[in-house]
């Protein structure tokens, strides 16, 4: 089993390089995707029976959900890729994905705010999805505020990963934990993303936006890793003379 | 010149790290009881904090008893977080992080014997006060026993886990808020139990349940955090 | 499209409101994600190009200063003062040489 | 016997040193030198087995410190800059928490001679906030003299210190390494070496400013 590509990936300007390629290609088939989906599902899907046209929030609020998570997810393996093999990139990219994740948390949140507000009266509701959402942004602002209050790179690149790695083992505690305290106090309300009555001409347009916003994130993810690759770099020649 | 001999080494070493937890928590207790104020602060906040909500919500009776576990709970937390900044960091000035790093021992052992110093000092000393402040905020008899329980075991998670954010922010300077941020996600859950079985006992039901759910985490505690919090040293002590 | 005018697209039945205020959001954070790493990568490049000017700037000066002194590696002791002198010539050939290539 | 190996340390993107190698064998006597923040405290950091983000390796007894690191703490005192002693403590107190921690058996005799070896004979109850700062680091020089270890890893001892604590510091250096001991040290001043066992190490020679080439995974060289 040869680690060359493993330790290839561990090289800055080598990833710098294929980016480099991957970037336009990322950019034109995200916002193509995105923009096919939303318009699919704005204009051309039925209403929902129960709900009506409100649902059609579901198509940003989705993918935006499972994006908070799952990036939160990659910084947890981005954090132990940096404590185990002391990848350099690993480091950067646990950095870049943090203001990322917040950004779409706080969208998930908003969505799910404004959907509550037809479907329940209230703007906000103490719905476990919502609320577990709530937390997970507490855990993204955590990493974020860590990472500016230290300022050497390593000791904030350990620090990161070490709060990375107790959140992501603080994920599922919490997200029991609300779930089980949401049943007690309220019984079982209208979840709010029920997805087995979705029909399917309501289905096709939210995997569709979900893909285009998976595609968009990795898009601006490289976008974010390139540059601190360059900030980061900025001693080497291949810097200087990119520079110049 | 009379010469100063030298203390011989010790031959079973592992026997030696507990009597080096001893002497840290020896060493940490006298240092409490040497300037108590640091062990006062909490407890003047606790019951700070149970005094303002009768003032700020209502005296009378129903709506105090409904409030009263999870006001107890939420004061017992922030006061643990706020005891939590000094923890690591009048050694890490003073320069007795640095020999803690140097020993032999393993950390986390180490660490443990800190956290639980720590806790003594602060989680404890509410545990006592907590059914003062019940008798204050009207809570019905039957919770009593289920508040003490929860206080008992849940104390030392909030101080596990907040040992974490202070390792992390050890070096930072105003770290106190940073370090509230860091360790509230990890409270949440304990703080859903705890009040769950208050509030389950005074509607006389069982909360066993939540008793044990408590108690997974405080075993849950005790053997990660301190390896997190051993880690997090010596990643900021580089 | 399943609405019959652009008017009943915007109002949808009463649930408008709600769902284009949903998307601006969106729009809103696809933008910031779109911006801030452009926004970033100008103020590094800046950054990197001000620090290799001033590098530059500093070799210059370093050469001026070693012909008008005559100073030369060979007479050198083991007083702190000449290590300074020592250290600062390394550095100024390395400075040069990476000078020259960039320019290339 | 201390033996680096082609170590090198970099903070901040910034290289300190590279490929720095030297031997310590007992009886002898280290110096490094440098201007501020050419690493030598880091370099006394690293060996002491604080960091681990380095290259290069270090060998205790011929084993690398990675395996051994609790022999080679058990045989190893480090004094940093700050004394490392608690100020609500009284002398006494702060040397038998710092012996327990370094697993030594703890002698109340042979830490007041340790104690009147530094004259602070009087001083062993009273709280270490009463004591000046060159009292606090005698009261550690104190813990290092009844401390068991070979190694002495001392960083710049003689800050705070006047002019015959120096003199007296280097007999104690001298009596340590009679006994078969070994000192690391960082200081400006030149220690005076009278019986030819010291050494000299300037980490400037190691930190030449060359800026490393792109292929991070290998260190190209110029």
């Amino acid at each position: 089993m040869n680690w060359t590509f493993f330790h290839k990936l561990g090289s800055p300007k080598w990833f710098y390089d294929i980016s480099g390629k991957w970037l336009p290609w990322l950019q034109v088939s995200s916002l193509v995707l995105i923009l096919v989906a939303l318009v699919w599902g704005l204009a051309f899907t039925p209403p929902d029976y129960l709900q009506g046209n409100s649902y059609r929030i579901i198509f940003i609020h989705v993918p935006a959900s499972f994006l908070a998570q799952s990036i939160y997810m990659m910084m947890a393996t981005a954090a132990a890729v940096t404590l185990i093999w002391r990848i350099k990139l690993a480091d950067m990219a646990l950095k870049v994905m943090a203001p990322v994740g917040a950004s779409f948390c706080i969208l998930s949140l908003v969505t799910g705010a404004i959907w509550g507000q037809p479907t329940w009266g209230t703007w906000w509701v103490w719905d476990a999805r919502l609320t577990s959402m709530l937390i997970l942004l507490f855990l993204y602002i955590g990493i974020i505020a860590l990472r500016g209050a230290i300022h050497t790179t390593e000791a904030a690149a350990k620090a990161c990963a070490i709060l990375s790695l107790v959140g992501v083992v603080n994920i599922p505690i919490i997200k029991f934990s609300v779930d089980w305290w949401n049943t007690l106090h309220q019984g079982a309300t209208l979840k709010l993303t029920e997805k087995p009555s979705m029909a399917p001409e309501m289905l096709w347009p939210l995997l569709l936006a979900i893909l285009g916003f998976y595609l968009f994130f990795t898009m601006v993810m490289v976008l974010r890793l390139r540059i601190e690759i360059i900030s980061r770099e900025r001693k080497t020649r291949w810097v200087k003379e990119l520079v110049s | 010149m009379v010469r100063g001999g030298k203390m011989s080494r010790v031959d079973q070493p592992s026997m030696r790290g507990f009597s080096a937890c001893l002497a840290l928590i020896r060493r940490d207790l006298t240092l409490t009881f040497r300037s108590p104020g640091q062990a006062i602060n909490p407890m003047a906040f606790f019951l700070m904090v149970a005094t303002l909500f009768p003032l700020g919500i209502a005296p009378d009776r129903e709506v105090l008893s409904e409030l009263a576990a999870g006001v107890i709970w939420i004061g017992a937390l922030l006061a643990v977080l706020l005891s939590l900044d000094s923890l690591f960091k009048s050694d890490q000035d003073d320069g007795a992080l640095d020999q803690l790093l140097m020993s032999p021992h393993p950390l986390p052992l180490l660490v443990l014997a800190k956290v639980f110093s720590h806790w003594l000092t602060s989680g404890f000393c509410l545990t006592l006060m907590a059914p003062l402040l019940a008798i204050m905020l009207h809570l019905p008899s039957e919770a009593f026993s289920p508040l003490m329980m929860t206080l008992l075991l849940g104390t030392p998670v909030l101080s596990l886990a907040g040992s974490i954010g202070a390792a992390l922010t050890v070096k930072v300077q105003r770290g106190g808020v940073l370090l509230t941020l860091l360790s509230l996600p990890l409270y949440i859950p304990v703080l859903i139990f705890a009040t769950g079985a208050v509030n389950a006992a005074m509607q006389n039901m069982p909360y066993t349940g939540h008793i044990l759910w408590l108690s997974v985490f405080l075993i849950l505690g005790v053997c990660l955090a301190p390896l997190a919090i051993a880690g997090a040293l010596r990643v900021i002590n580089e | 499209m399943y609405f019959d005018s652009w008017s009943g697209f915007l109002v949808m039945e009463g649930h408008g409101l709600y769902v284009w205020s949903a998307y601006t959001m969106a729009l809103a954070v696809i933008a910031y994600n779109l911006i801030a790493p452009f926004m970033a990568r100008r103020r590094i490049l800046a950054q990197i190009t001000a620090q290799v000017r001033r590098q530059e700037r500093l070799v210059q000066r370093n050469v001026i200063v070693n012909e008008v002194r005559g100073d030369n590696n060979e007479n050198r002791s083991a007083n702190p003062e000449n290590t300074q002198l020592k250290h600062r010539p390394r550095r100024q050939e390395e400075g040069s040489e990476s000078v020259e290539r960039s320019a290339q | 016997m201390l033996n680096v190996v082609q170590l090198s340390c970099e903070r901040d993107d910034r290289l300190l040193f590279s490929n720095l190698s030297f031997q310590l064998g007992s009886g002898e006597i280290l110096q490094i030198e440098g201007r501020n923040g050419a690493g030598k405290t880091s370099l006394l950091r690293i060996i002491a087995g604080f960091s681990s983000s380095l290259s290069g390796d270090i060998f205790w007894n011929d084993q690398p410190l990675s395996t051994v690191y609790a022999d080679f703490r058990l045989d190893c005192f480090f004094l940093g800059h700050k004394p490392g002693l608690k100020l609500d403590l009284t002398p006494l107190e702060n040397l038998v928490w710092r012996a327990r921690l370094s697993n030594t058996i703890i002698n109340r005799e042979v830490l007041l001679a340790a104690l009147d070896r530094v004259q602070l004979a009087g001083y062993e109850d009273i709280p270490c906030s009463h004591l000046s700062a060159g009292q606090l680091r005698r009261v550690a020089f104190a813990g290092l003299i009844a401390s068991p270890a070979r190694l002495w890893i001392l960083d710049e001892p003689f800050t705070a210190i006047d002019i015959e604590g120096v003199s007296w510091l280097e007999r104690l250096f001298d009596e340590h390494t009679h006994q078969g001991g070994m000192v690391l040290v960082t200081s400006h001043q030149p220690l005076n070496d009278r019986q030819g066992k010291l050494r000299k190490l300037n980490v400037e020679h190691f930190g030449e400013e060359r800026s490393v080439d792109g292929e991070r995974g290998q260190d190209v060289q110029g």
